[in-house]
């Protein structure tokens, strides 16, 4: 679905593609892919009191072959990195990522360590990162929402 | 007058054989987007209830209540990249999601629907071997499942494809023994009892009254083909991961979502025809099609209910049941039809 | 007595699956080797380490005031319960004591805490067998525990609330009116979510006779926690060896000798109503006074020096959990080294796993009750 | 010591029946979910994530750079009339690793940092540390 | 009986037995006959001239703690393994931490680093400086690199 602006089907292509934004930030399926402790808090977003499905992003599929957006919740170790990496690849365009934790931001409180990765945008590119440790579920769905904007190509920060 | 006929009479002017094919053609094309538009409301529906019984509230941002969430998720599979993994058997790969849509769309092809009011009859096939044909379009979707696990070459494709088989063979022949009985006690009264209109049409009480025992068989039989808890082993989302359709990404993993919901609307479909006395109800008359749909979805919500509620059943303890237990309870119940279809004839 | 598992035949070729890390039942980064024949599992070589986070390393780096956010991740569903692990061993080394009404508040929290972490761990379980609804009904309970923290504590799951020497900020009696209407209607509801497990018949054929762990193995392991109160030792930390104020409070520890995952499921659910009654008994006997020893004041936080060495252990949710602290009389500590209970109770998992069905690993696997926070560390 | 009970051992098909009415009877109850975006969560008072710092305040003694755990404050020049803070220096956050255990709120001696309600912080670039002008604003106008 | 150096009580109350590493084996065989049948933890620590192995032993029955304690100058000890099963996965962890290599282990690998980690990371000389990256080959096993090009 690339661009096309130019020419007689410019506008037509255009309505696509926004039908296209429209669809993919409305159907968000997150790949259930919990890592530490955010992973909990991942899991409190899908429960009852902040329901996720609101969003459509109801169906948290098992296989990365099937999800659009991959939440990394929780710290990222080196000997983790090169399989988040393998399951990254393994998803199909277009996909998304979500930076949960500040652990998945910078290296959080185990930056100065030996084994954690500072920063999981040094494995995989991030679209929104979600400061906290953990973030609370409403913080996650605000970093859900503000994801949503950016596809829609409307995310203000 | 039937769908059908007032078809051929629109394309009356081509001739006698032409107008039949377009209106077969129509006809099926009609049902192609009934059974789809059918699916999507499913899945809403299904998704809703879902989130009822679990005190949330579901999808409410997309549309009036979210009633546009699943035109959403069809736009983007559609658009979704469509991973062809490189160790994969091409064909078969290719072809098993198209099987297995194929064979639920072919079994929609064959049920009869009733009428509906001033439309007339909506059924498509006329055939007198119409429950022969049923049960084998029934059989196509199993193989496509199968393909598609063996051909996509994951270890657990392959534990989901075994799985799958394992359990077909299990429930398959007490599903069909407890179909026997049925046609055993039609046969009493009507010389075609595989037409399955008239099977249906010589039910005085639907046949689920005397044949409890082959309902409680038949439908758990239909809950095990279409895959759902406790019967979803070859599925398995906590074990093996999603079972046959790992590696299917895109539209391709999309006719498996759609095929795995329409296999239990279809299921409780045949029940519902079969058993429960199908279009007919009090006030009966044009409004069978509607007598029909209403069945259908008790059952359907029925079973979502059992899906939501209960755990996994072992594989081992599965074949178990079904040969330890369902296949004598449905050869009982041929039994007893068989006292029951004696004791009518004296 | 050592357990030897039988060594599989080597000739043949098996079915080698790879499970994890990314896998929807390993509650984690938890990787399983299995060799299969057919359906069967035939060994299981667990490899860990893809969590592990250098927290003993930092904990060395930190002053003792600051090691606590360290703890508080290791066992991520129960941070109250390995903070107060920590401070166990770190007031005995820098000769702290907390006062009365800290030591009743810890115990509130520690028990409020299980309850959360056994809510959680029964959510999941419930998702390992295939029962997708449950673990809403869990989730909903332990939300409200969360809340009861957040009102303590600023924060919802990593709380950071017990500090050295007492508590961090002193409960009103709002809080403790909010803790004792949870305590009143939480029994009715745990009832319910417990009825939609056993009721079902499915449910028990899954889990009965199933992984079936002898006393002897157990204690070999190293085994601890309702594992093995489910083989039928009656060993609780809290009773064995009461720490804070749990010799004063009445309780039972629940036992089974059936050593089956059913066993361990239902231990798990009568340590919440034993929770329950703690609580319940603790909000009556608090008394009043400081919330935490003068000597620990907040300007003089970074000044604590530590001197010689301490092993403390506490009932955590997950079995025995133990801190070992070095001091050498420096304001940081010397060695830090932890106890975990559920990396114990991993390591029996090949033990337990030999023989049985895939889907039985899952339970079996879901009954160890994993965090890999703590496995790793 | 108590022993467990196993339960009841129920009729297998009657036992699935009663498990699929035990779950099937919630469909009956209210939803329990708060709409986030348009419902504000009920967070109790004491509930903190985002800190502030209040400018006239700081006397920049350091300590909270001190107890940082894992050091994500750090001490920054800002030229600013202040007749307390004499070194002109003033703490900065790095949100991308603090980890909310208020130790610095706590230590602080002239309550300059403290902890506030705010907790909507994603954005969609990795640029997290925040100067002490940003730290005294309200999350709406640190626009970066 | 086995010739015990020292013996002192910690600051917790525990008895601590301190004897030579020869007779390692032989004190903690006695003292598992005696019912110390529950290993509860073993720490090594790194006292920068020795190393220092700490033993938590547990008796289930009577609820007593006893603590052995050994040092070793050339970082080998004999291995407990074969007398507790949980003895297994712990030599196996502080061999990965402090780099103790346990004599007579059975399958002693690193725990919870990659096999081709260089250095011990909880001894006190251990360089936090030289940062380690972690890759993964086409087997699916992991190993460490110093290039940061070549890994994470």
């Amino acid at each position: 679905m690339a661009k096309v602006k130019s020419g007689e089907g410019g506008a037509l292509t255009t309505t696509i593609d926004q039908a296209m934004e429209w669809a993919r930030s409305n159907s968000l399926w997150p790949l259930t892919f919990g890592l530490a402790c955010c992973a909990i808090e991942m899991m409190a977003i899908q429960a009852s009191n902040l329901d996720i499905s609101r969003f459509g992003s109801e169906i948290f599929r098992n296989s990365p072959r099937q999800s659009d957006l991959m939440i990394v919740s929780g710290t990222v170790t080196k000997k983790m990195a090169p399989r988040l990496r393998r399951i990254y690849d393994e998803m199909p365009y277009p996909k998304y990522v979500i930076a949960m934790g500040v652990c998945v931001i910078q290296g959080g409180p185990y930056h100065l360590g030996y084994s954690v990765v500072l920063g999981v945008d040094r494995v995989v590119p991030v679209d929104v990162y979600v400061p906290g440790c953990p973030p609370t579920p409403e913080a996650l769905t605000y970093g859900i929402m503000l994801l949503q904007k950016k596809i829609r190509n409307e995310a203000e920060r | 007058m039937s769908v059908l006929e007032r078809l051929a009479a629109f394309f009356a002017i081509l001739g006698h054989y032409p107008a039949y094919i377009l209106a077969y053609f129509f006809e099926t094309l009609f049902m192609l987007i009934f059974v789809v538009v059918m699916l999507i409301v499913m899945i809403y529906l299904f998704r809703k209830y879902m989130a009822r019984v679990q005190l949330r509230i579901g999808p409410n941002r997309v549309g009036k209540a979210g009633t546009l969430q699943l035109i959403a998720d069809a736009l983007k599979l559609v658009g979704k990249e469509s991973i062809l993994p490189s160790r994969r058997d091409d064909l078969p790969y290719k072809i098993a999601p198209i099987v297995v849509f194929l064979g639920l769309i072919m079994a929609f092809a064959i049920i009869p629907y009733g009428d509906f009011y001033y439309i007339g009859s909506l059924t498509i096939t006329h055939s007198d071997v119409s429950l022969l044909l049923l049960f084998a379009a029934l059989a196509i979707m199993p193989v496509g499942e199968v393909l598609a696990g063996v051909s996509s070459k994951n270890k657990y494709a392959v534990l989901g494809a075994l799985r799958g088989v394992a359990k077909d063979i299990s429930f398959e022949v007490p599903m069909m023994v407890s179909v026997l009985a049925l046609v055993m006690m039609a046969s009493a009264r009507t010389n075609q009892p595989l037409n399955l209109e008239n099977l249906i049409s010589v039910q005085s009480i639907p046949y689920g009254i005397p044949q409890v025992i082959g309902l409680g068989v038949f439908f758990i039989a239909m809950i095990a083909r279409a895959a759902y808890s406790p019967f979803d082993m070859s599925e398995s989302d906590s074990e093996l991961v999603s079972g046959h359709s790992i590696e299917y990404s895109g539209m391709r993993f999309g006719m498996f979502y759609m095929g795995m919901f329409g296999s239990i609307f279809l299921g409780s479909m045949i029940v519902s025809l079969l058993y429960l006395g199908a279009y007919n109800g009090p006030f009966s008359g044009d409004a069978g099609f509607i007598y029909l749909f209403i069945k259908a979805m008790v059952l359907v919500i029925l079973s979502f209910t059992i899906w939501l509620s209960v755990p996994r059943i072992r594989i081992d303890r599965f074949v178990n049941m079904g040969w330890k237990y369902l296949l004598p309870a449905a050869i009982i119940n041929l039994i007893i039809a068989g006292i029951l279809t004696l004791g009518l004839s004296l | 007595m050592v357990v030897e598992g039988e060594k599989i035949d080597q000739s043949r070729e098996w079915v080698e699956l790879n499970i994890g890390p990314q896998h929807p039942s390993t509650h984690g980064v938890l990787r399983l080797k299995v060799k299969l024949d057919g359906e069967t599992v035939k060994d299981v070589e667990p490899i860990i380490g893809y969590l592990h986070r250098n927290a003993e390393k930092l904990c060395e780096m930190d002053y003792y005031c600051d090691s606590l956010i360290y703890f508080d991740r290791m066992d991520y569903v129960g941070a109250m319960n390995m903070e107060l692990g920590y401070l166990e061993a770190a007031e005995k080394v820098l000769g702290i004591p907390p006062p009365e009404r800290a030591q009743w508040i810890r115990v509130i929290m520690a028990e409020l805490n299980r309850i959360a972490a056994h809510l959680v761990w029964a959510g999941a379980f419930g998702l390992d067998l295939g029962m997708l609804t449950p673990f809403f009904y869990c989730f909903i309970e332990r939300e409200k525990v969360l809340k009861r923290f957040t009102a303590v504590s600023e924060s919802r799951q990593q709380t950071n609330y017990m500090s050295i020497g007492g508590v961090y900020q002193d409960i009103d009696d709002q809080i403790i009116y909010d803790i004792e209407q949870f305590t009143e209607e939480f029994p009715a509801k745990l009832e319910d979510i417990f009825n939609t497990f056993v009721k079902n018949d499915i449910f028990i054929s899954r889990n009965k006779g199933v992984g079936i762990l002898e006393p002897e193995v157990a204690i070999d392991y190293g085994v601890t926690g309702p594992m093995l109160r489910a083989s039928g030792v009656e060993y609780d930390v809290r009773k064995a060896e009461p720490y804070l104020v749990y010799d004063k409070l009445n309780f039972d520890i629940p036992v089974s000798y059936k050593k089956d995952n059913l066993a361990r499921f239902l231990v798990r659910f009568e340590e919440m109503r034993q929770s329950i009654r703690i609580i319940k008994q603790a909000i009556k006997k608090i008394p009043d006074g400081p919330y935490f020893n003068p000597k620990a004041k907040k300007s003089l936080m970074i000044r604590l020096r530590g001197e010689g060495e301490a092993y403390a252990r506490t009932e955590s949710s997950k079995g025995e959990f133990g801190v070992y602290i070095v001091a050498d009389g420096s304001v940081k500590p010397y060695r830090v080294h932890v106890r975990s209970p559920a990396m114990r109770n991993l390591a029996v998992l090949p033990h337990l796993a030999k023989d049985v069905m895939i889907a039985d690993l899952f339970s079996i696997s879901g009954t160890t009750d994993l965090v890999f926070g703590e496995v790793d560390r | 010591m108590i022993e467990v009970k196993e339960p009841k051992k129920e009729i297998p098909l009657i036992g699935t029946i009663k498990a699929v009415v035990s779950v099937g009877k919630h469909a009956l109850q209210k939803p329990v979910t708060v709409q986030y975006p348009e419902e504000k969560p009920d967070y109790p008072d004491r509930f903190r994530f985002r800190i502030f710092l209040s400018l006239d305040d700081c006397v920049g003694c350091t300590l909270c750079e001190q107890v940082c755990p894992n050091k994500s404050i750090t001490m920054q020049k800002v030229n600013r009339e202040n007749p307390r803070n004499k070194r002109h220096i003033y703490p900065d956050v790095n949100f991308g690793t603090c980890t909310v255990c208020r130790n610095c709120e706590e230590i602080c001696p002239t309550d300059a940092i403290y902890l506030t309600h705010t907790f909507e912080l994603a954005r969609t670039r990795n640029s997290f540390t925040y100067s002490p002008e940003e730290l005294s604003l309200p999350e709406d106008e640190v626009i970066k | 009986m086995v010739e015990i150096i020292e013996e002192t009580k910690g600051k917790d109350g525990r008895r601590n037995l301190k004897v030579a590493k020869e007779n390692l084996v032989e004190l903690i065989k006695d003292l598992k006959s005696k019912g110390y049948d529950h290993l509860s933890l073993i720490t090594g620590i790194d006292r920068k001239d020795r190393l220092e192995v700490v033993y938590h032993l547990h008796n289930m029955k009577e609820n007593v703690y006893v603590v052995v304690r050994t040092e070793t100058m050339d970082e080998r000890m004999p291995s407990i393994s074969s007398l507790y099963a949980s003895a297994n996965w712990e030599e196996r962890e502080q061999y990965d931490m402090l780099g103790i290599v346990f004599e007579g282990h059975p399958n002693l690998k690193r725990m919870f680093l990659p096999e081709s980690w260089v250095g011990h990371p909880l001894r006190k000389n251990y360089d936090l400086s030289k940062v380690q990256y972690v890759n993964m080959d086409e087997e699916g096993n992991d190993y460490a690199t110093f290039d940061p090009g070549d890994g994470w």
